[in-house]
């Protein structure tokens, strides 16, 4: 296994109380597997990406759990030995190519930074290694003296992924990569990671709100809704017959160009304030399959022919 | 468009600014009651003296055509006689005065800064700890200080009390450097005088530490929210992702942006060090343009006030000429 | 409404956390100033002009911040300065606010070569140091509160105009207000209801923060001996008549008035700083 | 931020604070490296018009040390160089000490001198004067000095227009040269205080190849034929004087006089304090004197000034044409508190506009009202018709830099005395100088504080601009009694001196009766020094002399 | 016809700097609308799909007049407004409307939701009082925020990003209009909550007989509700048509290719996949002969040289391109 996360808790202390941004959750993944974290804004997705490299910025913090990479637990390391794996084993790739980068920096220098930090190579040595690598990810050479507002939105989110690739990470967590940009750049990013995860045999954490685009992409596909991880499987299983009720709603609140006809169904409601969830289980207030037990107490987490699932339709 | 283009725009648009202060001037100086040469003249002098001089001066003319004669004087660089005592040459006054307000606003700038971004950068680090809430009321409190009372205060501790640092003056008369600049700092090092530099470092202690703590404020809390909207921002958290160090995020990627937008009020800034001076230069007897200004203003000194308003308006036009074409140069964005 | 409102602002106050605190010590002191020029005739002891006492005798039970320099008392003065200083203030914050306000939003709403003509005068001025030009006017217009005022009001029209105008500009690019154009909203109606609402809400904070500067300036107005004319009591000028005392030791006719200088203008200081943020939470949230 | 910044921080601070500890510290010793002077050996053979030194042993030759320098300090400034444009009190005090005109005063009095004449003579019933001049006269750089160039230097000054040129332009007809050492003015009319007016730094001689013959040259330290020579000059910051080789009389004690410019009297007091100034002049707060009495290293030298300060009544404004009114007023004045309160009894109450000290002078207005009396003031309020109920309403004007920061208490008791009767009502308005001289002229303020520096040592300086119709048009030609021009013009032709005063003694009767001026005080002049510096004279020609100053030193 | 286009242009000058005016005369424009022909039906759904920076949301302002048109046509209720004055346009403002991208901007942050909702009806002065307050919690219950009350006094800093659109709708529908320009509606809401708001609009086109123009990035949303869809690019439409015929039979290679993007919620179906490559041009500098040619598959030389115009293939399904000339 290269990442094995277990029963991890990021909470943030605001002033008006303590948001439980995710509770309990648990995944493994292995090496070059690709991973879909699918939620709605405010799921606790972007959190827990941002748990997993122990970046979650204050007024947040990991209260519970482990996030094991290799065997070894970032949630205990030192800033200073985190310093070390970021970048150089675990990457990340945001939501924003625009705002990104610093603004300030040519992008060749922000590549040649980021190898600088982690290897002790010269200067020069470096500079080539990043031509190299703005080759590999699609960018002409000339631009590498180029700022950042010089360039689109796909090509800088082409040079942030050159930089998370600059240092052959084991695992890319990207953060809605291509939420900013249009269908046909998002196709093109997309082939992108899938080519570097062949090459380099990289595994990825795609965090998304596009159930589509991770059921196309990814191989296997968590689903998170309001902090908790409700389900977790093989993504074909997913499409094919998804277990908890949220799923199975988004799936059907999703248009599909392919089908004809199609009829869109909306979840009734919406999800929960934070700092004063439901009783019971999260969804309970927009669930069809509503029991009395959901309203009372948390469901607990079942595997149900070998796939993961926390609801009571599937028992205690 | 290039640098070069950019700067030559620039200056063409400070020429309206001029102008318009110009006018203002003239307007303020005119129109408003009071006779200068009257003033000039004294008690002793006969009307058909006054009359003579008033027609010397120009200023039996039509109120229009003294205005075309000012600005065609003021074209042609020629900022006229004082109209008092000596009848000085204007320029010449104002460059017997101008360099210690210079240094003086110097010294009050760079204390400032240094005061301004020590707090507010540690407010920026620590934004919403009890270390930020203490910078922000620094701030406010500092801003609020009244120049001659907290001048006076530090007159009274470190001149009369410890006699530790002189409570006027520029330099122990007779240390004078030779002028070569008239900033008696730089003249010094210069000279290679070093007692002529202690002195006037001496000297300018209090009254650049009065100038600058009360606007270090401004500066904390520019530097306390540029920082801050710096530091929540996505290439900050990149770059931690990335394993950068914190140092060198914090000097290499926050501190540069977020002291960008700072520099394009250093400007403005500079217009409240010139306001703050003449307070400072009244309460030290500085011996600048602010105290000069006051004085000749009282005399309704015409050509000299005027002369010293254009002056003050080039050189704050001057200075948010040259603070924005460093920050054209220092900004990658910006390519006008 | 009666302990309603005051327990939603008590409640204001602590969700703004330091800056709610800010504002109500700011608050008091302004509340403190204005009791006292309110009520000057029952606060002070002793008519702030007459002569009750040697000169510069020290803080004493008799003299609670002991006499001036020719024997006037000095908490007399103070207390009566604060009306000197805050008539001052209000007249000059109310001309420049009727004239910066108005051609601010006139100037951002139509734009067009109005509008730049407009911005590069006030810009000009403002880039102004605006104590000289206070100075300057103040010193050709005499001294007296209404010349004061005006000298004053001068230096912070552009304040008010630059900082409506850029509001203006920015709401002017909302998106509500071009849908409140779609909706077929008359460009005074948008003026009245979309935009001047919003613009409101940063005059407070601006006025506040505004009003702390316009104090210092005032102060040093007349510490320059350019304001109202001896011996209207007025705390910068008692600073300067006092100064002469100072450092042979003689203290109080110079620390009092300075304070005072000083912590009124912290007070609007510390409630714009406040407002700023208590107005702009409830913005957002 | 990590523990490693805040180290750095700290020390940052560390080294801040050295480099000010030496920034600061130092500026002591390089103050002592100006006081700590060398010694020069000056024999002393005579000490004719000046005070026998204390320390004095012996009369015979006996090698004394004196200090090389003397530093003063002034906040006064010089504004123009060249004795055609200047015209101010503090310059025409450096002319004094570097220069010497036709007349000069002897220190300690009022009586004027010979000065760079032997003799003269005047002819034609006062309309002539031949100056015969001296025959070694040198200028600082040596160059010979004759009647030629007195008579270009007063031309120049002709010629100029400069601020002082009435001194020629109302007076001298025509300039001749007799020959080399003997020039002839010719008059316009008789003036029989000319020698005060010959005394005047506008009559110096200037070397003619240093100066141009018809341009202002404000900074021009070529200087003229006195005891000392300009050696540096820093505007506003710094003069030195050092003797000049070619001085035709007694060479000065102290080889170099060094006079500090400062901008305001607190920080000359501290550098009095200190050691930085052994000498510190014009003009120190009044507060500042009271203390520094205290200090046991330092004397207070106290002189009669001739400057005066007084009210003026505007008589063409109602209720101030009424004789009653200005007689009121002036007997509720109440001059001592004025002179006690606000200057700590630096200056005197005066109570006639001829200041104490000069010849003529009487207490007019204290035999006919007395000192602050109510009584009759309220009499005479009443006889113009006011009470408790109908007070007399009084706007009283002051300007409030001009005369310095102290005019505001003046104003303020001035309100104080006169509210006292209980008839009056005072409202005081201040107006910047500009402003207040011209309304002033117009003839719009009622009541004004105004102060006069006398232009020449003569009772017809304090009188004539203020009373004569022709002259006092300044105050908004306000008052105008025949009977006294008269008598002003007689006094101004009249040769014999006790002739004039009584003239004068007339005229202040007048114009104590009429009080369409109201004397209030005269200054007092101060110098404080350190107790080793001797020579002080001051006299009410307010000048203080440098070339008698002396400081000695050692054993 | 409720609404005819015809050949409507909006050129943006491009800001010039103090010395570019003094040295040139030439003036630089984006290009954003380019020539753009169509028309809706009342009661229709018209769907406007293109990439960011195509022109869609400058077609859809166009349309309104809130901002003027360099050059075309825009006929509305057979009455041509083109060049109408804006006063004269205000009373027509009833009929055609707006609703925004953006719920949290298009809402005037200090005015409580009934005030937002009744501010057309005083307007137009349709209603006032008692009998404006009735309509406004009529619609509120309409748009499903209930109880109306409790929403009539709220303000929209404390509503959802969802309940925020559904008064936006209920502002744009109070005054009956007959036109509604949708720009992305439901681009910033959950994607739990989209299809209520879909269905929602719908719903109330059924009942108030209006038109829609939908402007949309994602051909999925358009496919789901439109009646008509136009593929736009670089300010011009490249193909218009029948939902259904655009779909099951798309002509042009931009809307394959735009089509073969989108991703399809199953996994492991392989389609026929066209790639593209860069990314759209500046609309300042606008490709000569086809403007799509740069990034076009199937380019050939006439594509650089001529323009191809929008050509009538089938019966009501237009394309623009040289493949079918």
């Amino acid at each position: 296994m290269l990442l094995e996360v277990e029963d991890l808790h990021v909470h943030y202390y605001t002033k008006r109380g303590v948001v439980k941004a995710v509770e309990g959750v648990s995944f493994n993944l292995d090496r070059s597997e690709v991973m879909g974290i699918v939620g709605e804004s405010g799921s606790g997705k972007s959190t827990l990406g941002l748990a997993i490299m122990n970046l979650v910025p204050s007024p947040g913090k990991i209260v519970k759990g482990s996030v094991k990479l290799d065997g070894k637990d970032l949630t205990k390391m030192s800033e200073k030995e985190l310093k070390e794996i970021r970048g150089k084993e675990i990457a990340m790739v945001f939501q924003d190519p625009m705002t990104s980068l610093d603004p300030l920096m040519r992008i060749g220098d922000h590549i040649v930074e980021a190898i600088m930090a982690h290897e002790k190579i010269s200067k020069e040595e470096a500079k080539k290694r990043a031509l190299e690598l703005l080759d590999e990810v699609g960018i002409s050479k000339d631009r590498f003296n180029d700022y950042p507002h010089q360039l689109s939105g796909g090509m800088r989110q082409r040079v942030m992924i050159a930089m998370a690739v600059s240092l052959n990470p084991k695992l890319i967590i990207a953060d809605e990569p291509t939420t900013a940009l249009d269908v046909i750049v998002q196709d093109q990013i997309m082939d992108l990671f899938s080519r570097l995860r062949k090459e380099f045999g990289i595994a990825i954490i795609l965090i998304s709100h596009d159930l589509a685009l991770e059921l196309e992409v990814a191989d296997k596909i968590a689903v998170m809704y309001a902090s908790w991880l409700m389900e977790l499987s093989n993504a074909s299983d997913i499409a094919r017959e998804p277990l908890h009720p949220y799923t199975k709603e988004l799936l059907k609140a999703i248009p599909n160009v392919e089908l004809e006809d199609q009829e869109l169904l909306s979840i009734p409601g919406s999800p929960p304030d934070l700092h004063e969830p439901p009783p019971g289980c999260r969804f309970n207030p927009r669930c069809l399959n509503k029991m009395p037990i959901c309203e009372e107490k948390e469901p607990p987490a079942k595997i149900v022919s070998g796939r993961f699932v926390k609801c009571w339709l599937y028992g205690r | 468009m290039s640098l070069r283009a950019y700067v030559i725009t620039r200056i063409f648009l400070t020429i309206p600014m001029i102008l318009i202060l110009l006018t203002l001037v003239f307007l303020v100086m005119r129109v408003l009651p009071g006779n200068p040469v009257i003033a000039m003249v004294g008690m002793k002098a006969s009307p058909k003296y006054i009359k003579q001089l008033e027609h010397q001066l120009g200023l039996d003319k039509p109120l229009w055509l003294q205005y075309v004669d000012y600005l065609v004087d003021l074209m042609r660089g020629d900022f006229g006689r004082s109209m008092i005592w000596g009848k000085r040459i204007v320029i010449q006054e104002i460059m017997d005065h101008f360099p210690a307000t210079l240094e003086l606003t110097i010294g009050g700038f760079l204390v400032s800064v240094l005061l301004g971004l020590l707090t507010g950068m540690i407010a920026g680090i620590r934004s919403g700890g009890k270390l930020d809430a203490s910078m922000r009321i620094y701030s406010i409190v500092v801003y609020s200080l009244f120049i001659p009372l907290l001048g006076m205060m530090l007159q009274l501790v470190f001149g009369v009390w410890l006699r530790a640092l002189p409570v006027g003056g520029r330099i122990d008369p007779g240390l004078e450097p030779p002028t070569v600049t008239g900033l008696y700092i730089v003249d010094s090092i210069l000279a290679m005088r070093l007692d002529s530099l202690l002195s006037a470092l001496a000297h300018l202690a209090l009254p650049s530490f009065t100038l600058g703590l009360v606007l270090s404020g401004i500066y904390t809390r520019l530097v306390r929210s540029s920082l801050m909207e710096v530091l929540g921002q996505d290439f900050i958290r990149a770059c931690r992702a990335r394993g950068l160090s914190g140092r060198i995020i914090l000097f290499r990627h926050a501190l540069k942006n977020a002291l960008i937008p700072i520099l394009t009020m250093m400007g403005l800034q500079f217009a409240l060090l010139l306001a703050g001076a003449v307070l400072t230069e009244t309460t030290f007897s500085w011996p600048g343009m602010g105290t000069f200004l006051v004085e000749r203003i009282t005399y309704r000194d015409f050509t000299t006030i005027q002369g010293s308003i254009v002056f003050y308006a080039l050189f704050v036009a001057l200075i948010s000429l040259v603070v924005d074409i460093v920050y054209a140069y220092v900004d990658p964005r910006i390519r006008y | 409404m009666r302990t309603f409102g005051f327990s939603r602002f008590s409640c204001m106050v602590k969700d703004a956390g330091l800056d709610g605190y800010m504002m109500v010590f700011g608050l008091i002191i302004i509340l403190i100033t204005l009791i006292m020029a309110a009520f000057a005739e029952f606060i002070a002891p002793y008519n702030p002009v007459k002569i009750v006492g040697m000169p510069v005798v020290p803080p004493s039970p008799k003299f609670p911040w002991g006499t001036d320099t020719i024997g006037r008392d000095v908490f007399s003065r103070v207390v009566y300065g604060s009306r000197t200083i805050l008539i001052v203030i209000l007249m000059s914050t109310a001309l420049s606010m009727s004239i910066g306000i108005p051609l601010g939003l006139i100037s951002g709403y139509i734009g067009g070569k109005l509008d730049r003509t407009f911005s590069l005068i006030m810009d000009s001025i403002y880039a102004f140091p605006g104590l000289i030009l206070a100075i300057a006017v103040a010193a050709m217009l005499g001294p007296g509160i209404y010349n004061t005022s005006i000298s004053l009001a001068v230096v912070y029209i552009p304040t008010y105009f630059r900082m409506v105008r850029g509001q203006v500009l920015s709401l002017r690019e909302q998106l509500f207000v071009e849908a409140a154009r779609a909706l077929g909203a008359t460009d005074w109606r948008i003026l009245r209801r979309y935009i001047f609402p919003s613009v409101f809400f940063i005059i407070a904070v601006v006025f506040s923060l505004n009003v702390a500067d316009a104090i210092l300036t005032e102060a040093g107005l007349s510490f320059l001996g350019l304001s109202v004319p001896s011996p209207t009591p007025d705390w910068g000028f008692d600073l300067k008549n006092g100064q002469r005392y100072f450092l042979s030791g003689k203290w109080w006719p110079v620390m009092f008035p300075g304070i005072m200088i000083i912590l009124l203008a912290l007070g609007f200081g510390l409630l714009g700083e406040g407002l700023n943020k208590v107005l702009g939470q409830k913005e957002v949230r | 931020m990590t523990g490693k910044e805040w180290g750095i921080v700290v020390v940052l601070l560390i080294i801040g604070l050295i480099i000010g500890y030496f920034a600061a510290a130092p500026s002591r010793t390089a103050t002592i490296t100006t006081t700590k002077t060398a010694v020069s050996t000056v024999t002393v053979t005579k000490t004719a018009g000046v005070p026998p030194p204390v320390t004095t042993t012996t009369q015979t030759t006996v090698a004394k040390k004196y200090a090389d320098t003397i530093t003063i300090g002034v906040t006064d400034k010089v504004s123009d160089l060249d004795p055609a444009n200047a015209y101010d009190f503090y310059t025409w005090e450096v002319f004094n000490n570097i220069g010497e005109g036709p007349f000069k005063y002897k220190p300690g009095t009022t009586e004027l001198t010979n000065g760079i004449i032997e003799d003269y003579k005047v002819e034609n019933g006062g309309k002539v004067y031949i100056l015969k001049l001296r025959k070694n006269l040198k200028f600082a750089d040596g160059t010979p000095c004759t009647a030629k160039d007195l008579k270009w230097a007063i031309d120049r000054v002709a010629r100029i227009k400069g601020d002082p040129a009435w001194f020629v332009l109302d007076f001298v007809n025509k300039t001749e040269v007799v020959d080399d050492y003997t020039l002839k003015i010719t008059l316009k009319h008789p003036v029989a205080f000319y020698p005060a007016v010959l005394a005047v730094p506008t009559y110096f001689p200037i070397p003619p190849n240093k100066y141009p013959a018809d341009k202002i040259s404000s900074d021009n330290t070529a200087g003229s034929i006195g005891p000392y020579k300009i050696t540096k000059w820093v505007r506003d910051q710094v003069l030195i004087l050092e003797t000049n080789p070619y001085y035709y009389g007694e060479k000065p004690k102290t080889h170099r006089i060094i006079i500090k410019f400062y901008k305001d009297a607190t920080t000359m007091r501290l550098a009095l304090e200190s050691g930085e100034i052994d000498v510190a002049w014009r003009t120190l707060n009044p507060t500042d004197i009271s203390d520094l009495k205290k200090n046991p290293n330092l004397q207070v030298v106290e002189g009669k000034g001739s400057f005066i300060r007084y009210i003026v009544f505007n008589t063409k404004i109602k209720p101030f044409d009424n004789k009653k009114v200005r007689q009121a007023l002036a007997a509720a004045l109440d001059r001592n508190a004025i002179a006690q309160r606000v200057f700590l009894g630096t200056v005197d109450p005066l109570y006639s506009l001829v200041p104490m000290g000069m010849w003529s002078h009487e207490d007019v207005f204290k035999e006919k009202y007395g000192e602050a009396n109510l009584e009759l003031a309220k009499k005479l309020l009443k006889e113009a018709g006011y009470s408790e109920n109908n007070k007399l309403k009084v706007e009283l004007w002051y300007t409030p830099s001009h005369y310095g920061d102290t005019e505001a208490d003046v104003a303020a008791l001035i309100k104080e005395a006169w509210e006292k009767t209980g008839m009056v009502e005072v409202t005081v308005k201040s107006a910047e100088w500009s402003t207040y001289l011209e309304l002033t002229r117009k003839g719009q303020l009622p009541v004004t504080l105004y102060g006069w520096y006398p232009d020449y040592i003569d009772p017809d300086d304090y009188l004539y601009p203020f009373l004569h119709t022709s002259s006092n048009r300044w105050l908004g030609e306000p008052y105008s009694n025949p009977q006294l021009d008269k008598l002003l013009e007689e006094a101004q032709v009249a040769l014999d001196h006790n002739k004039r005063a009584q003239l004068y003694k007339q005229v202040q009767q007048i114009l104590a009766d009429d009080s369409p001026i109201v004397p209030i005080f005269q200054g007092k002049l101060y110098v404080v020094a350190n107790k080793n510096v001797h020579g002080i004279v001051l006299d009410p020609i307010m000048l203080l002399r440098y070339f008698l100053l002396y400081k000695e030193v050692g054993g | 016809m409720l609404l005819e286009v015809k050949n409507l242009k909006k050129y943006f000058p491009v800001a010039k700097t103090f010395i570019e005016r003094l040295l040139t005369r030439e003036e630089r424009y984006v290009k954003a609308v380019d020539g753009i022909s169509f028309s809706m039906e009342e009661g229709g759904v018209f769907s406007l799909v293109g990439e960011s920076g195509s022109g869609k949301t400058t077609t859809g302002k166009l349309v309104l007049r809130l901002i003027d048109p360099t050059a075309g046509q825009i006929t509305f209720q057979g009455r041509d407004i083109t060049s109408l004055s804006q006063k004269k346009l205000r009373p027509l403002r009833k009929h055609m409307q707006i609703i925004y991208q953006d719920p949290y901007a298009s809402l005037n942050p200090r005015m409580r939701v009934g005030e937002a909702i009744m501010d057309p009806l005083l307007i137009h002065k349709i209603a006032e009082g008692e009998e404006a307050k009735n309509m406004v919690l009529e619609m509120l219950e309409k748009v499903g925020l209930t109880p109306p009350e409790v929403f009539y006094d709220s303000y929209p800093a404390y509503l959802s990003g969802g309940q925020r659109q559904r008064v936006a709708i209920a502002r744009a529908m109070i005054t009956r209009p007959k036109l509604v320009v949708a720009d992305e509606p439901v681009s910033m809401i959950d994607v739990s909550l989209r299809a209520s708001i879909l269905d929602l609009m719908m719903d109330l086109r059924k009942e108030f007989g209006l038109a829609y123009l939908f402007i949309t990035h994602d051909l999925a949303v358009a496919k789901y509700i439109s009646d008509k869809i136009a593929i736009m690019y670089l300010g011009k439409i490249m193909e218009m048509g029948k939902t259904r015929d655009l779909f099951r039979d798309p002509l042009h290679p931009y809307t394959k290719a735009l089509l073969s993007a989108i991703p399809v919620p199953t996994p492991g179906k392989s389609r026929e996949r066209i790639k593209l490559k860069g990314e759209i041009p500046s609309a300042i500098d606008i490709p000569p002969g086809c403007r799509f040619h740069t990034r076009c598959p199937m380019r050939f030389d006439l594509c650089d040289k001529e323009e191809p115009q929008l050509k009538e293939m089938k019966p009501g399904h237009f394309v623009a391109c040289h493949l079918y000339s």
